[in-house]
């Protein structure tokens, strides 16, 4: 297997299927001359030329609709947004059109369409940079919500996310872009909907997408030391959730902690801790635990920013405290 | 009547475009009287006083063209070709409505029609008619987008977000503002800085012009030829109908922020079906009692749908779970 | 005490206020000459004149923003959204503006301002006009999202609203604007932050809040014949949340069922269940049950979108099931 | 030079222009400096190029005048009063920055010299400046609000709102583009359809004029009178400032997107420094070894700023609680 950077398999991802689809094409700011402000659409408008790659204007409103718009009458567009943050300028195209528009037409009118870019804090971008917005995203009907934490998903996704007749939004990290692992040469799809456990374990399930999931890996070892065995589960698509897979690991371990490197109220985590405490009630053992970023804006200095994200520290603490060590 | 010089239309195009508008009349009041006696609830926007612009600019254009509007849609959605049956039908919530009962009063549809809605967030069906321009554009063809718009939505940002990528990209997208001089009860004069919202259009070095929007033959004319041109050079156009709705923003609106004055001066002396009618008359095409006759056919047709709505079964409530996402 | 319709004691609340402080105006569309779309404006403009009552542009984002930025110097706007549907347009002003304005400043630029209007579903509406957001804009720190479920409350907030010194983003149902209740004559402030106990029970707490609530007072009703003795909680603010009255109503019927008028997903009631099982994981003697509305956008038919929204039916079964009955 | 005949400047203002302008440089390049060194992280986008602008509408200006900017307004926020110290600690995060380490980079504030931020949201200021226009106007009084604005910025529906309610209301914003061409790295003509931005004030009726950025004399000569007129009739002003950045988007942009030559010809021939040092030196204002010392002084200026911004400690990391909402 080929070992690539995130940055390369969600490119590949995008090449692939513009390869195999003429209908799909890439639009978004800075995606096509500039290769993309983090280089994921590199090499794209070369070799799919200027028809299929599109260099937008600052107007994110406007360009998420005109996808929406194309969508309808049959090409499939690919919108990047140079990150979320920018993306919620376009959010009553996602919320009021993309998502509602096969409803409201009664079954005419599918909107096959990607909305990506990353999402949540890089590293000292401050307050209106740094924002998670899979809270917000998450509680809309006719859309379908994916993130993926490792190149091999995120190609695999990505993909899978693209073939999608429905408007999918695709969440990825700043950075993780980076990020290498080993991506197969062969072509394959990961279905949207089908979680993954990351790491098999007894004692304690962690559930946790997206780049945080590294940091819970990192605990998942700490803990081993210590004897605890942790299951790390990766739902990887948020909306809808893969919720079989979180209750079969719940009734394996009856400890459950969610890690997001969002803010709390009302967040996926607080969905999957109510569904959980709904449909596995008697089979916990503690109560659901969160580890989420404290709930204020985020700082620009360094350490204030550190504290806010969830640490190994937390996550640790969070998963003993549910052992009652 | 200058239009009379400037084309002498067969008589059998007027005579289309004369019993359309009374399709039109007629139909909106027979909504307007379905409102009142609660066939259906909701909100009713009518478009009754602005069918000129909607017929003329119909007659300019071919079935391919896409189609996209407001709210104030209605008559737009029957003139695409969707059956009066049908619209009547999605404003009962009925299971034989254009949506299935889906979308309601402001929300027509027809795949088969290109007409793409039927949006209720003013201003934003700019930004998608803008990318059925770009999807045209990217298969090579040359049909054009006919996006109506309502005077206040010229106040939205996506609006102009998408007048901008049209002209920066070269899209066949007809932006037609229909200038009913207020949205909802406050005077467009009072939300924007300009007289003439053809101004619009000059941000973007985007081809524009006004048109008398109560005139069908003025519009037929004036649009014409802009739709051949756009279809050769694919590019956007600004269009500013100047015309009047007769009827409240919707049908709760008592309309007092207007005078009776001002809205019977349009009644009385520009009525779109009023003029075309003594054009007809004067220039010999038609009498008076054939008009009369043309009228009541509308009337007949406008009552068959209504009765078509009436029996037409609501949709099975399990149906709600239907259209959510496609496999 | 004075009979008021919803609208009216809303009106009275901005009426007061602006007479007490010349700092608050009135901006959004269609509030002076029109009266308000629906009339809770009504007289203001003759009162007060043009200076404190602005009909806008169609530009949320443009007349939010204004709001943002006229509340850092000195004034204290009231920015209506003639629905919340519209309001999502200023999303960007409300989450990345108003809400990180006073943490971005390091504490310099305070944000006094309210955003109101109608949420939720009306009648008949469809799907872009029906949706309700209090599971998107309660996420984020630096705001408070307050609702009201009678006269009396939503006086008394939106005066409380109005004079707090933060962000308020408050919610009314298009459906109450005509319902009529109690108003008292002399003045009186409901503080933010402070739930209210409907009707005290001793078997299960309902918790529900805006337009709903009233339903879930039938439902008590209808299950006291049954012998069965509802606590109906409305938290009335749901951001921040109540959690000591919550907590407390908890531990005292041991059962819960939170009803909504809004998608389940990540929801208000998502959050307020996870609290619960964390807080009062012992005290529990039925999972926490939800009643929501169905998870797809508004359909415009009568029976379906009956069928969406919560029933009495489906409040009063889940109570029952709370008690294994 | 043009600006040299319309108004013979006292040698003092000049001179602090001068000044000015070599303390903007100066602090930039030294920020570009601690970035490569890690002094701080995130993003860093430098005005180097772009000082005569900054300089020439300060000096139009009153202290109690308002300004809002994006994030490319270190050195507008120092123009505007704020210690290059209290500037380069909030870059280094700490305790004595102007936001105490919270704001960063793209986030600069300063109730006390009415410098309203520092925006990350592109064309989200306008908004924001066009209600503190508005509050200017609720309150009587005769100050103008600067909103310095991106030339992508003007693709941006947020902005169009704004432009058109300052417009309507007669709100006091000077809406400043400085148009250095491209956004990020996307050349301006390649985002929209116009040649000059000034047209968007078309679609307003709104007053407006281009100005050569680069050179400080022409910018406060054209700004001053607009300034004045603005205090007395209180309508928005829309000004298109030609001018261009020396530097990356941000210091990890490698710029592959331009000439090395189109760079070097505004460095060259058009440099904001060099044409007011020449400026100084044909009219016997100044000499050249003047110019160097003060351009000396500058440098240790900003060597203290650094050093300050290194001794300050880093807020107590407790400090993140604080701010969120205010009692
Ligand atoms: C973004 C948005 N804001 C507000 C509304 C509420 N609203 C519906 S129609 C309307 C007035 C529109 O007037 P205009 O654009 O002139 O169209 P007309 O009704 O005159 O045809 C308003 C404010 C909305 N639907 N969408
Ligand atoms: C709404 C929004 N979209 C995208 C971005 C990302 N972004 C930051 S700066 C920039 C380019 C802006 O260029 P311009 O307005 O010309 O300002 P300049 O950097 O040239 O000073 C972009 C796309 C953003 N910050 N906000
Ligand atoms: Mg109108
Ligand atoms: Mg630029």
């Amino acid at each position: 297997m080929a070992i690539l950077t995130f940055r390369e398999a969600l490119g590949q991802a995008m090449a692939e299927e513009m390869e195999r689809d003429p209908n799909v094409f890439l639009m978004g700011e800075e995606v096509g001359l500039y290769n993309g402000a983090y280089k994921v659409s590199k090499g794209l408008l070369d070799r799919f030329g200027p028809k299929r790659v599109w260099d937008s204007p600052i107007s994110e409103a406007g360009f998420a609709g005109l996808g929406v718009g194309a969508a309808m009458v049959g090409t499939r567009p690919i919108i990047e947004f140079m990150t979320w943050n920018f993306g919620i300028q376009a959010l009553d195209q996602i919320v009021n059109h993309a998502a509602k528009m096969l409803y409201m037409s009664g079954g005419q009118f599918n909107v096959p369409i990607v909305f990506r870019g990353p999402n949540g804090a890089a590293h000292m971008l401050g307050a209106q940079h740094s924002q998670a917005y899979e809270p917000m995203i998450t509680n809309i009907p006719g859309l379908k919500v994916v993130t993926c934490s490792t190149p091999y998903d995120g190609k695999g996704l990505l993909k899978a996310a693209i073939r999608d007749n429905n408007p999918v939004l695709f969440l990825e990290s700043e950075m993780m872009y980076g990020l290498k692992g080993e991506v197969p040469e062969e072509e394959y799809i990961i279905p949207l909907g089908v979680g993954d456990i990351k790491r098999e374990g007894k004692d304690v399930t962690i559930i946790a997408w997206n780049k945080v999931i590294h940091k819970v890996l990192e605990a998942a070892d700490a803990l081993a030391k210590e004897g605890i065995s942790v299951e790390v589960l990766d739902p990887r698509t948020l909306q809808p959730l893969d919720e079989d897979l979180i209750f079969a690991s719940v009734r394996k371990t009856h400890r459950v902690i969610i890690v997001e490197e969002a803010w709390s109220f009302g967040s996926v985590g607080a969905q999957i801790a109510d569904r959980i405490q709904k449909e596995c009630f008697d089979e916990l053992d503690a109560p659901v635990a969160r580890v989420c970023n404290e709930f204020v804006p985020m700082p620009y200095n360094e350490a204030q920013e550190e504290r806010v994200l969830p640490s190994l520290d937390r996550i640790v603490a969070a998963a003993k405290a549910a052992l009652y060590l | 009547m200058t239009a009379k010089k400037k084309t002498p239309l067969e008589r059998d195009l007027l005579v289309k475009m004369y019993k359309e508008m009374c399709l039109f009349r007629r139909f909106e009041e027979r909504v307007g009287l379905a409102y009142t006696k609660q066939k259906f609830s909701g909100f009713c926007h009518l478009h009754i006083g602005q069918e000129a612009l909607a017929v003329g600019v119909q007659s300019a254009l071919r079935e391919t063209d896409y189609m996209l509007s407001g709210y104030r849609s209605h008559t737009q959605a029957i003139g695409k070709g969707i059956l009066p049956e049908a619209v009547m039908a999605e404003l009962f919530g009925k299971v034989d409505g254009c949506c299935r009962g889906k979308g309601g009063s402001m929300h027509m549809f027809s795949k088969e029609h290109r007409f793409l809605g039927g949006h209720g967030i003013v201003g934003a069906q700019a930004p998608l008619a803008t990318g059925i321009g770009f999807a045209i554009r990217y298969r090579n063809e040359d049909d054009v987008c006919i996006c109506y718009l309502g005077d206040a939505a010229t106040n939205q940002g996506q609006f102009f977000e998408a007048m901008n990528m049209a002209a920066t990209w070269d899209l066949p997208v007809l932006f037609i503002v229909e200038n009913n001089r207020y949205g909802m009860g406050t005077d467009i004069r009072r939300t924007t800085s300009v007289d003439s919202l053809w101004k619009r259009a000059l941000a973007f070095d985007m081809e524009h012009s006004d048109v008398d929007g109560m005139n069908v033959l003025t519009v037929y004319d004036h649009v014409k030829p802009v739709v051949q041109q756009m279809r050769k050079l694919h590019k956007p156009y600004f269009l500013e109908a100047l015309t009047y709705r007769y009827r409240g923003h919707s049908v709760s609106d008592p309309g007092t922020y207007r005078t009776k004055e001002e809205v019977e001066d349009y009644q009385k002396n520009r009525d779109p079906i009023m003029q075309l009618e003594r054009y007809l008359v004067e220039n010999k095409l038609a009498s008076e009692a054939e008009c009369k006759a043309w009228d009541n056919e509308a009337k007949d047709k406008v009552k068959a749908a209504e009765d078509f709505a009436d029996r037409s079964p609501n949709p099975s409530v399990d149906e709600l779970w239907e259209h959510v996402l496609v496999p």
